[in-house]
């Protein structure tokens, strides 16, 4: 067979590439050494990726007949479906289009500009190689299912469930507290504006809690995700709430019947108390409460029942348990929020030694009029007002020794600390701070506000916050606090008395985060977060179609930009919705019945239970449907009787040979050897 | 009195032609998940490693044919890397696994064909790891310049032709 | 078995053909599974003029020279090229034939003697000639020319390598087995009667004859459940064999998943695994990759010491893994 | 000087060559036999696991692959210190007995057949195994043909495969035999026995022919060597297993050993221009290719078994020996003339034909219980059989896992090296006397030398037993051809 007619493009990217790759050395090598694989053209332009850098590929199909297209510039990840669709415009078929990186793995990367050059015409080689051995495929096309599935009930997650509600499309959303409304629901005032997080927040959660297309599986988890693309099968688990919620009517009778006190390390962020069946706050959605069985005496003695007892609807019932439904979704948004640093992990800073310590969680339950407090700023002790206070920032973020990354959230925070603490009682207020970081719309505005209201910045990390008085001029400080810092500015060590401290802590992943991304199928850091499938152009959507993120579950951020994730993951997935269709990367494994022995070895590897052993034929099949093409049984079957399309055997065995076939052997040294010769 | 001259010229000129230093030729395995992604931020992000590696984007560390680190040892390569997602979030859920077990397998079969285990090497990188994957990229090449080339007697490449023997002088035929 | 039959007058009218058998490093075996064709060999001579087939008939290099090119209709060339004078044999006999076979597993992948490629050709001479075991007199051993008080004698060189057939010369075709089962022998000569004939095709260049596509568990009566490998055991410490259970769900490693099939599976039937000497099937570019990804693929275990130690199970890798095909593997120069 | 180069097949095909040197007053200064092939066995063996080496070790030659088989087997045995349980044992004989009536009726009919039967002066056209048919009538061929048929069906019964048994391992074999497969057998055992004494009828009967008689008794391959081969424990001829008995060229018993002591009792001489070894009797030494009682040279395969027993192990066969005896050397002492070992040869038949008989009527052979599993740690082991052209060993050495460490191999026709080179020497003598040279006849008498010891070189290099074709090269002493002569 002779070689197809191959074009070869190569793109300066601007001088991205240019700039480290001779592009002109590529492109003339390209149509001289690989004529024999069928390159007959061979072209550079500025920016193949340009509505003209297109054209110029179509113009040469249709002038030079060609049958493959080989383009050296970016990342697959970013182009390889603009040269596909240009193909196709050609009437070539996309799938005989290849993009090779010339750019993320050789002009960003290398420094040599001759040897750049050099591994550049590799990487061309071997696309040509293997797109010779390419065959003409067709997208596989799947319905979607018009449902949604959101995980997470807070802010990003209700955003996105009332915009594909208000669109008319069935949406559940599953949040494992009893209410939904996330860490929002608990804070007091949002920065820059300070308006009342309740006021704003409770609306949408009840609106949510109202709509008739939004389904709320409070108090719950999901199980098990299987299906595939278009068409996800959810299986979910509701705890057991204890409470019939066809019948209860929020009364909150049962909850002040109960005799149990419990301490809030949830909502209040164990600043306050509950009881033993409760609702987390007044506003929570939905209204019923929840018996949770390790506090209950009922539970523990068997007796007590008061709930019950005084329950004017009868819809306590202590023999429910766990209980599962299933339902299929087109579309998955996992908006599964973040958890605060936790503070004592630097022991240094005293948190849970020193009673005065305090974090931004119950900085935010104090401060909340709703709050233990009533409002009012005071100390552990509940009635003693502060009459200097020390905010301390960056607290497990911007360090090795916990996050290296900055929790984004925490400046703004710790200023609306700053200004509600002035403004509540008439204490000193300390900023500790490394970088001031206000980007947003009025932020800086604040900053300077807070800088007008009298509080003092220090510009350093503070080392320790101590009972301990160490020097003669700390006498008559005892029972107060010593914050210890290097202000940068001033070049001294300080040693601050204060009464309060109040640790601003960054923002982590949700414990289980890891686990979750798993069940989903995406992919995410070591950290947790979970990766975009492009960072800046595609930053709600995952690497697995179908299923989406938004808000802190993709990294530190605030509520406004958690909003618009909320809301740009909605408008993605309800624009999937109106294609009724997605098409899918033609990748499958197929099975040559002829050539199957019935060895049975790829029986058990398949995770999508695509492969299935026909014991009257004894062969084995390979679900289309099922299959996501990894491509495992293709490479595990000894009889070479599974091929996979798309990346076969003999496409990656011919990159291979392009890409080792220039220079030649390592450092050009001759790999021939006389095998015939004589010893 | 030229004569003389040449000889210190063209000794003088050996060592240089010599001294050239061990490149080494490496072919780099990824998953189009995981690996690849860290290799794209490894370039995004403008962190260097070294020329020595060539890399192909598999869609799943688990579609390794064993014949395709063969084929490259075979063509050149002097060391091979197989990269993919971390086994706990592999985008194929369980398929990062069957990699390590052919990995493990082949790298024993190749030390019993006398080509070191440092010559199959094998990281794990998400998509967030560009200067993990960076790294190892850098890592990996010194290892193998240390190891230096693969012997021509242990590897033999399609390329190799056999020398035809030198053909034997014939006996003249008489008549009997 | 000396064969110069005058062909029966009733053939003449049909064209004979001219056969060469030739063996280059083997064993004999093939020429004897030719020769076990019994009175049917007699038959086909009745169409094929053995014209030069050292194993059962006088012939001499002499006359392979003095024939035209292309001469000779079939070549059936068994054996490995182990020494210069079979590399010399291989290009004669290219040359003087029409169309070459790389009859059997030596010819066709390098079989058993190809496991001398593991290990360097000093390593084989000092191995044969090990002064402990034999009497040598000063060091002197054989390879090559030796200068006798008299003269020097001839003797071929060691190549530094075992090689295929396909890797010194171009070949046709090739026929897999160590040996072929006579049957398939038989039906091969059949086939390229026929296509000489014009009256059944020509098999494309390149096929593999006298063979199946899939591998030997296609023709294996053994029981077979999914895979999955806890350990790999040595037949010697196995107590019983189940005589109809899958011998690799027995822990025994078994080529049968990896080896083409056309043998009949017989070895597995008689209780032994199978040991791949039919070699790789279509396809497929290295015989041991292809079974140590099978393998590989159904072990049972996840952690790195684990399946460290279910591999400890095979002590032998080359051994295993590339039994019949050593030389024809990747690393060693391919299968052409 | 003047040199004379023989090349079976000529020189470029490495199947053995002779180079004749003659000095300069034209009479034999020197004669080398060559053998060009070397595979290397000793060296990738290393490295496997011993329970492979009878499968691998099968392929050294496959022309007696059952030899190889069984002495791998067995030497696995040894290296487990294992014992075979009796059934398993049988099996083994009962193949190897089968194996022995292929392999000799191959040989005497179709190989050297067409120089006895039809006589060696019968025209070439004639002499081969047709021209025999049509002598000795059709069903003579038909029978030689079932002979080798039921051989090959036995082998592949009990062996797996016809060609390259797969059966054999430490402790005994992968399978036992049904009764069906035994009833099969026994039908084809009655058909060996009368195959064996027809055979033996035939050569009384071609005795008369005085031709045929001087190949058998003349003195042209005439070499007092000493003797070696395998008996059993009443001194009889064996073939699967028994001690080394060795006796002197007056007959005198030189010594009995162990299989497994045979490195006290014999060493190879490596030469440097042939890849083959030449075994020889330590406790005599090395004198070079030379017979008698000072040289360290001896005889195998079918002439020396008979010599070294008292008497063969069956009924019929020892009738037929003591005929042989009464014939050949009526005083007992060991038969010297190469051409008796065609005689000898059908002997031995007959006793592998009455073995087969009496193993598959053994009402245990059919038992399950064929392999017994080893509990020793491997170590070393030897493993010897008697080959149809010679006493076969192999001898491995292992690590305590069982992978082997170091390989000794020692071939039937490897000992018979030194006495064919010899008689190749005294062919070459007995014709050419100051620089005349009877070439044609040098011609006839080195074939039939060769047909005689039927060396398988297959074992070593790959000339199939009994197949000599040659070609003959005369040179003047500046090496240029004067001559060339072809057996055609």
């Amino acid at each position: 067979m002779t070689a197809p007619k191959t074009g070869v493009y190569i793109c300066h990217c601007g001088t991205n590439i240019s700039a480290m790759v001779d592009v002109e050395a590529v492109r003339d090598w390209a149509l001289d050494e690989l004529g024999d694989k069928g390159v007959v053209v061979s072209r550079d332009y500025p920016f193949m990726c340009s509505s003209l850098g297109q054209e110029l590929i179509e113009k040469d199909i249709k002038e030079y007949g060609l049958e493959r297209v080989v383009v050296g510039a970016c990342s697959p990840h970013m182009h390889e479906k603009t040269f596909r669709e240009a193909s196709s415009n050609a009437g070539l078929n996309p799938y005989l289009a290849e993009l090779v990186s010339i750019r993320e793995q050789v002009s960003w990367v290398h420094t040599d500009k001759a040897k750049a050059t050099e591994k550049a015409k590799a990487i061309i080689a071997g696309g040509v190689y293997r797109v010779a051995e390419h065959e003409p495929l067709e997208p596989l096309i799947a319905p979607v299912n018009n449902a949604t599935l959101i995980v997470g009930g807070g802010i990003a997650g209700l955003t996105a469930a009332l915009e594909i509600a208000k669109a008319g499309y069935p949406v559940h959303i599953v949040e494992r507290e009893p209410s939904i409304g996330g860490h929002m629901a608990q804070y007091d005032k949002t920065f820059p504006t300070l308006d009342c997080a309740a006021c704003i927040l409770t609306p949408k959660m009840v609106d949510a809690g109202a709509h008739k297309n939004i389904t709320l599986h409070t108090w719950s988890e999901v199980v098990d995700v299987s299906g595939s693309v278009g068409d996800f099968k959810i299986k979910v688990k509701h705890k057991p709430r204890y409470v019939v919620e066809a019948d209860c009517t929020g009364c909150g009778i049962c909850w002040e019947k109960c005799p149990v006190q419990v301490i809030d390390t949830g909502f209040e962020s164990g600043l306050g108390y509950r009881k033993a069946i409760y609702t987390p706050f007044p506003q929570a959605v939905p209204k019923y409460p929840v018996l949770t069985p390790d506090d209950c005496t009922y539970f523990a003695k068997g007796t007590c029942r008061a709930c019950e007892k005084f329950c004017p609807v009868d819809c306590i019932d202590f023999t429910q348990t766990d209980e599962f439904v299933e339902f299929n979704v087109g579309s998955i948004l996992l908006a599964t929020g973040f958890q605060p640093f936790d503070a004592r992990r630097i022991e240094s800073y005293g948190y849970g030694r020193l009673p005065n310590v305090f974090t931004s969680m119950e900085f935010e339950r104090m401060s909340n009029a709703a709050g233990p407090t009533g409002g009012k700023i005071v100390l552990r002790d509940g009635v003693t007002e502060p009459k200097a206070v020390a905010i301390v920032h960056c607290v497990g973020s911007r360090d090795k020794n916990t996050n290296e990354y900055c929790s984004a959230v925490c400046c703004m925070q710790s200023l609306k600390f700053a200004h509600l603490v002035r403004e509540h009682t008439k204490a000193d207020v300390y900023e500790c701070y490394i970088d001031m970081r206000t980007p947003g719309k009025g932020y800086d505005e604040f900053y300077n506000r807070v800088l007008e209201e009298g509080t003092q910045f220090i510009r350093g990390r503070v080392a320790e916050i101590t009972d301990s008085l160490r020097y003669p001029e700390e006498e008559g400080h005892e029972g107060r606090l010593i914050v210890q810092v290097e202000d940068t500015l001033a070049g001294v060590k300080r040693r601050i008395p204060v009464d309060m401290v109040m640790l601003s802590t960054g923002i982590e992943p949700q414990a289980d985060a890891t686990e979750v991304a798993r069940m989903f199928g995406v992919g995410c850091s070591s950290k947790g977060f979970i990766i975009e499938r492009h960072a800046k152009l595609d930053p709600v959507a995952t690497m697995t179609d179908g299923v989406f993120a938004a808000g802190t579950a993709l990294g530190p951020r605030d509520i406004p930009s958690s909003v618009s994730n909320g809301a740009a993951a909605a408008a993605t997935i309800l624009s999937r919705i109106a294609q009724g269709e997605i098409a899918m990367e033609p990748y499958r494994a197929s099975v040559d019945t002829e050539r199957c022995s019935g060895c049975r070895i790829c029986n058990d590897l398949c995770p999508f239970s695509a492969i299935t052993f026909d014991e009257m034929a004894m062969v084995t099949n390979i679900n289309p449907k099922l299959c996501q093409g990894c491509g495992v049984c293709v490479a595990a079957c000894p009889a070479n009787a599974i091929s996979g399309s798309g990346f076969s055997h003999h496409q990656i065995m011919a990159q291979i040979d392009g890409l080792l076939s220039y220079p030649g052997g390592s450092d050009g040294r001759p790999v021939e050897e006389a095998v015939g010769a004589t010893a | 009195m030229t004569a003389p001259m040449t000889t210190p010229q063209t000794s003088a000129m050996a060592p240089a032609v010599t001294a050239q230093p061990f490149e080494p030729l490496i072919l780099g395995f990824t998953c189009n998940w995981c690996s690849y992604r860290a290799a794209d931020l490894a370039g995004t992000s403008r962190i260097k490693y070294p020329d020595n590696v060539r890399l192909i984007r598999l869609m799943c560390s688990g579609r390794m044919e064993p014949e395709f680190i063969l084929e490259g040892f075979a063509k050149g390569a002097d060391a091979v890397i197989m990269t993919g997602c971390w086994p706990e979030d592999c985008h194929y859920r369980i398929q990062s696994v069957k990699a390590l077990r052919r990995f493990l397998f082949l790298r024993r079969m190749l030390s019993d064909l006398g080509i070191e285990p440092a010559r199959l090497q094998r990281f794990y990188a998400s998509a967030a790891e560009g200067k993990r994957f960076a790294d190892e990229m850098t890592r990996i090449v010194a290892e193998v310049k240390a190891l230096g080339p693969i012997p021509p007697e242990i590897r033999v490449t399609l390329a190799a032709e056999p020398a035809a023997p030198a053909p034997v002088a014939e006996p003249v035929e008489v008549e009997a | 078995m000396t064969i110069q039959v005058a062909a029966p007058a009733e053939a003449e009218a049909k064209p004979r053909y001219k056969l060469a058998m030739y063996w280059a490093s083997a064993c004999g075996g093939c020429d004897v599974a030719v020769l076990n064709l019994g009175m049917k060999l007699i038959e086909f001579t009745e169409r094929w003029e053995p014209v030069f087939w050292p194993a059962a008939m006088d012939g001499k290099r002499a006359d392979v020279r003095a024939m035209d090119d292309g001469e000779i209709d079939v070549c059936l060339f068994d054996g490995g090229i182990r020494t210069d004078e079979d590399a010399e044999m291989a290009h004669l006999l290219r040359a003087k034939s029409k169309v070459l076979v790389a009859f059997g597993s030596c010819a066709s992948e390098g079989c058993i003697p190809g496991l001398a490629n593991q290990r360097s050709i000093e390593h084989v001479l000092a191995a044969a000639y090990d002064p402990e075991l034999n009497d040598v007199t000063d060091g002197q051993v054989p390879n090559g020319p030796w200068e006798s008080p008299y003269g020097e004698l001839h003797l071929p060189t060691l190549q530094v390598r075992l090689q295929t057939l396909a890797q010194v010369v171009d070949i046709d075709y090739s026929v897999p087995g160590c040996p072929p089962e006579t049957e398939r022998i038989a039906e091969v000569l059949g086939a390229v009667t026929a296509a000489l004939d014009g009256t059944g095709p020509l098999p494309p260049k390149g096929a593999v004859l006298g063979a199946g596509t899939s591998t030997v568990c296609d023709e294996c009566k053994r029981e077979r459940g999914v895979k999955s490998i806890k350990e790999f055991k040595r037949i010697q410490t196995l107590a019983e064999v189940d005589p109809d259970l899958c011998l690799l769900e027995q822990g025994l490693p078994c080529c049968g998943p990896a080896a083409r099939d056309g043998c009949g599976a017989k070895c597995p039937a008689a209780g032994a695994p199978c040991i791949g000497c039919y070699g790789a099937t279509q396809g497929v570019n290295d015989f041991g990759a292809r079974l140590l990804s099978a393998y590989a693929s159904v072990v049972d275990a996840s952690e790195p010491e684990e399946i460290e130690r279910i591999l400890a199970g095979l002590p032998d890798t080359v051994g295993q893994f590339y039994r019949f095909s050593l030389a024809a593997s990747l690393l060693h120069g391919g299968r052409s | 000087m003047t040199r004379i180069s023989i090349d079976p097949v000529t020189r470029l095909e490495g199947h053995g060559k002779i180079e004749i040197l003659l000095d300069e007053a034209g009479d034999v200064e020197h004669t080398y036999f060559q053998i060009p092939e070397l595979r290397g066995f000793e060296s990738f063996c290393v490295g496997r696991p011993v329970e492979d080496m009878p499968a691998l070790t099968n392929r050294i030659c496959g022309v007696c692959p059952e030899a190889h088989h069984m002495a791998a087997a067995k030497a696995a045995d040894a290296v487990y210190g294992v014992t075979v349980p009796r059934a398993g044992r049988m099996l083994r004989e009962l193949l190897y007995n089968a194996f022995y009536v292929t392999d000799h009726a191959t040989h005497f009919y179709v190989l050297s057949g067409p120089d006895l039967i039809m006589g060696p002066d019968a025209p070439k056209a004639e002499r081969n195994i047709l021209g025999v048919i049509k002598k000795v009538g059709a069903e003579v061929g038909g029978k030689v043909i079932d002979a080798r048929k039921a051989g090959h069906r036995v082998i592949e019964i009990i062996g797996g495969r016809r060609i390259h048994p797969c059966t054999g391992v430490p402790g005994g074999m992968t399978k036992a035999i049904s009764e069906e497969e035994r009833d099969e057998i026994k039908a084809l055992a009655d058909g060996m026995i009368e195959f064996g004494s027809f055979s033996l009828e035939l050569f009384d009967s071609m005795l008369a022919d005085e031709a045929i008689e001087e190949i058998v008794k003349g003195d042209l391959y005439t070499h007092r060597t000493y003797y070696s081969g395998l008996v059993d424990a009443a001194d009889k001829v064996t073939f699967y297993d028994g001690q080394i008995k060795v006796v002197a060229p007056d007959g005198e018993v030189f010594g009995q050993y162990d299989p497994k002591d045979y490195r006290d009792w014999i060493s190879e001489k490596v030469e440097p221009w042939t890849f083959l070894k030449f075994p020889y009797l330590k406790g005599v030494g090395w004198k070079g290719l030379v017979d008698g009682k000072d040289s360290g040279i001896y005889t195998v395969a079918p002439l020396g078994r008979l010599n070294v027993a008292s008497g063969m192990a069956t009924p019929r066969a020892q009738e037929a020996y003591e005929k042989y005896f009464a014939t050949l050397s009526p005083d007992g002492t060991p038969v010297h003339s190469r051409g008796a070992t065609h005689w000898a040869r059908l002997i031995e038949l007959m006793q592998a034909a009455e073995t087969v008989q009496q193993l598959v009527n053994d009402p245990e052979i059919t038992s399950r219980d064929v392999r017994a599993i080893p509990t020793e740690v491997p170590t070393e082991g030897v493993g010897t059989v008697e080959a149809p052209r010679g006493t076969l060993t192999h001898h491995y050495w292992t690590d305590e896992n069982g992978v082997i460490t170091r390989v000794n191999l020692i071939v039937g026709t490897t000992n018979n090296y030194g006495p064919i080179a010899m008689s190749v020497d005294k062919a070459a003598r007995s014709l050419i006397s100051k620089g005349t040279i009877v070439t044609e006849g040098l011609l006839d008498r080195i074939e039939m030398g060769f047909r005689a010891y039927d060396p398988c070189f297959g074992c070593a290099t790959h000339t199939m037993p009994g197949q000599m074709p040659m070609l003959v090269t005369i040179r003047d002493k500046d090496g240029n051809p004067l001559k060339e002569l072809r057996r055609d």
